[in-house]
């Protein structure tokens, strides 16, 4: 399969494990019969290492901390906001933005899978996806986000989102402290994938 | 189904395995899955997205835990295509001996530039579960609800720790494709979908954090109106615990 | 906790591996280790039996399901060993790397014919776990009770299938040790414990098998009266389900 | 290991599975150390292995189906009119007996463990132990039993016995019709653990 690496993984000289050669020779066996799209699959992969990523919700973040109108856009109806900037599809079909304030915490997670909003924050870290967050991230949720770094203050009411319909949410992080002023492709820089999730804040401007 | 997948409220996995950078895909072949999934390679009868997942909780618990993400996913690929009879375990496995003896029996390739080409716009346009609304929602925003003890060998949206339990409607979506009967190839009998909140008292006892909430998207089957009296309610998920031993 | 061993109502694991006759013990080793356990081999501060069981619960979930059954007891009883100081993962390495060179590094013996001497007895007597009865039980035989909404991270036995939930005391069994504390050092501060029972159809919902029940023994801190008046009861427990889709 | 074998299984020639050595590892450590009494672990595998076993709650049962007063006794007290056979210990400190009719049919389980009447019947088997079995039995007791070959008409009311305290259940099953006029003895041949369990019915005496 090294012709058609997804180039997001250097080659291994190591011997494949098990999974790797049984992805590959089911993939091979499909090909062989021509019941797969070898290059479909190609650009399905490019798309999620390239383009879809964290860096759109960041800039969706920028817009709405730059712009009170899109924020008010944002959080009423967040498929059609977060299309304005061109992102949208797969797993992005039905987007609800959750603000954080300095009353409200939310985080997002999916307990029965791992369901992500992909066009705005890209496919899931393996943390997201992990046992330990799906299992824990309902029932303690303060106790996950103080190991995870982040200490919330008794007073800030906790929101967990459960994603377990075809809606999808994303966090509007509080705009950090000593932020204004700076422009928009600043602001996103400050706007981490973590944020969005809800399991940290962002970042704070370089003084 | 009562799953391994049903895992919201478990202890015993310990710390999050948290790690700030890593690649999207961990090894080639986990795009590779991803991608095979994503255009249903394979499929004589593609499986909804409903089924897919479904596909992934019928691994039996033990092979559930023991697999990572994409192994999950590639094991239930294996199962549709071995159930549906595209291939033979006798040829998957005679296929991995070849690619372990020889990796360049893995560079098989079949071009399909047309599918190929429309990728960009299938991705773009997703594939939303709304569906056209037929009937008034029963609930309405801050009505409030509890969830039925519903415990189906099939599919379902509802974890366990959400069942038979408290909580206020705060959002409506319209009528959404019902997971329950789409798993099963029994069609999308589309429902209103709300997002119903719950208090993490309710859903953990009385040892639960503090001024935390829970929200999950529930479909109208999933629920009924809660008639319980305001005092007996604050009994049952709250006062009453504070007085248990220990 | 909400551990991997409370499984009741999982679905997933497929039929009972059924079998007729077998040994019992299937292999010398697991002999062995049930006699560790037993004797309380090597333990600094004998576990109770609450503390024994907990520790297994306490084992890694993928590990707890990838282990048989006296596999999970040797693991449970290693780490009491290793918590205690009483062994090195080390020495245990290397201990298993001398055995697995000359299987004759295993025949080591110490013998204490007085404790084996009194090993009849103890399995005649075992160890009861009633207690005198102080204070009057809270509930009678024929009373209706709710189980509390109980997730403790620590050791308990009400399982979660049968948290919050409506059934009938059937039983009383007087004060038994409580292990809820006595798992965890805490003592034994015994409690009224009774047979509750329950109908199918409250656990499992309206698909529940019909004229079946479930019982368990349960502590009285794991219970409340149950006010809930009878018609109200009956809707939440059955009627209203009835109408559900599907 | 193999100079005190337990004697219910013979002599390996296969190489140890790594539970094998890491127990005997365990075990040696601890004897070198004096932590153990090999002599007293020989004993508890002796006793459970030669001594205690199905046939003893097999006797209870017979007794009961004997002795119209015995099973009085049995029902009422399960612990004493054990003991009456010379039965007990170990846990059966607080035995139930609950007897099976034509209108109730009991089974009896542990899900959070595997708890069982060990001076009545022994250690338990594995499937008893299984996750199957642990899963299923208190959901779908009927469906289990069809597949353990018990087919249970509907009229028949099944109660699950799910073990979470220190209490042990032993079901005392139908006697079973044509065994008029046996002895004792033939009708504890009648009394399987399958049916002390409530999987199974009572053998049927050969005509």
């Amino acid at each position: 399969m090294s012709e058609h690496d997804d180039g997001s993984s250097h080659h291994h000289p190591r011997p494949l494990s098990a999974a790797a050669l049984r992805a590959q020779a089911i993939e091979a066996l499909l090909a062989e019969k021509g019941l797969l799209a070898s290059d479909a699959i190609d650009k399905i992969v490019e798309i999620y290492t390239r383009d879809i990523g964290p860096l759109n919700g960041a800039r969706v973040v920028a817009r709405a901390w730059s712009d009170a109108g899109y924020k008010q856009r944002l959080l009423r109806d967040g498929t059609a906001a977060i299309a304005e900037l061109g992102f949208g599809g797969l797993q992005g079909e039905h987007m609800v933005v959750v603000e954080n304030t300095p009353r409200v915490h939310n985080v997002v997670c999916c307990t029965l899978c791992s369901c992500y909003p992909w066009p705005v924050l890209g496919l899931p870290p393996s943390w997201y996806k992990s046992f330990e967050y799906r299992a824990r991230i309902v029932r303690e949720p303060r106790a996950v986000l103080r190991e995870l770094g982040l200490e919330l203050p008794a007073t800030v009411e906790v929101r967990v989102w459960d994603s377990s319909a075809e809606v999808r949410y994303m966090v509007l992080p509080e705009r950090p402290p000593g932020s204004e002023g700076l422009s928009e492709a600043e602001l996103s820089a400050l706007v981490t994938r973590d944020a969005m999730i809800g399991v940290a804040r962002a970042l704070s401007p370089k003084r | 189904m009562n799953g391994m997948h049903d895992i919201g409220g478990m202890d015993g996995f310990g710390r999050v395995p948290y790690r700030d950078r890593e690649p999207v895909f961990h090894e080639p072949w986990e795009g590779r899955v991803f991608g095979m999934m994503m255009t249903r390679a394979g499929e004589v009868t593609p499986p909804t997205l409903d089924a897919s997942r479904h596909r992934i909780e019928r691994l039996e618990p033990r092979e559930y835990l023991a697999l990572s993400y994409y192994e999950r996913w590639l094991a239930a690929k294996e199962r549709g295509l071995l159930e549906a009879g595209v291939l033979t375990a006798a040829a998957i496995a005679a296929k991995m001996a070849a690619i372990a003896a020889d990796p360049a029996a893995a560079a098989v390739r079949h071009e399909d530039a047309v599918f190929a080409g429309k990728i960009p716009r299938i991705v773009a346009e997703g594939s939303p579960a709304a569906r056209p609304t037929r009937g008034r929602p029963r609930f309405a925003v801050g009505e409030r609800v509890i969830t039925r003890n519903l415990h189906p060998h099939g599919h379902t949206r509802l974890p366990r720790y959400a069942r038979g339990k408290r909580g206020v409607i705060t959002g409506y979506h319209g009528a959404h494709v019902f997971p329950d009967t789409n798993a099963h190839g029994r069609g999308e009998h589309p429902q209103h979908l709300y997002t119903v909140r719950f208090a993490a008292r309710e859903l953990w006892g009385a040892a639960a954090e503090a001024k935390t909430y829970v929200a999950l998207d529930l479909w109208q089957s999933y629920l009924e109106p809660d008639a319980t009296p305001r005092r007996r309610r604050a009994a049952a998920s709250g006062k009453a615990q504070r007085k248990r031993v220990r």
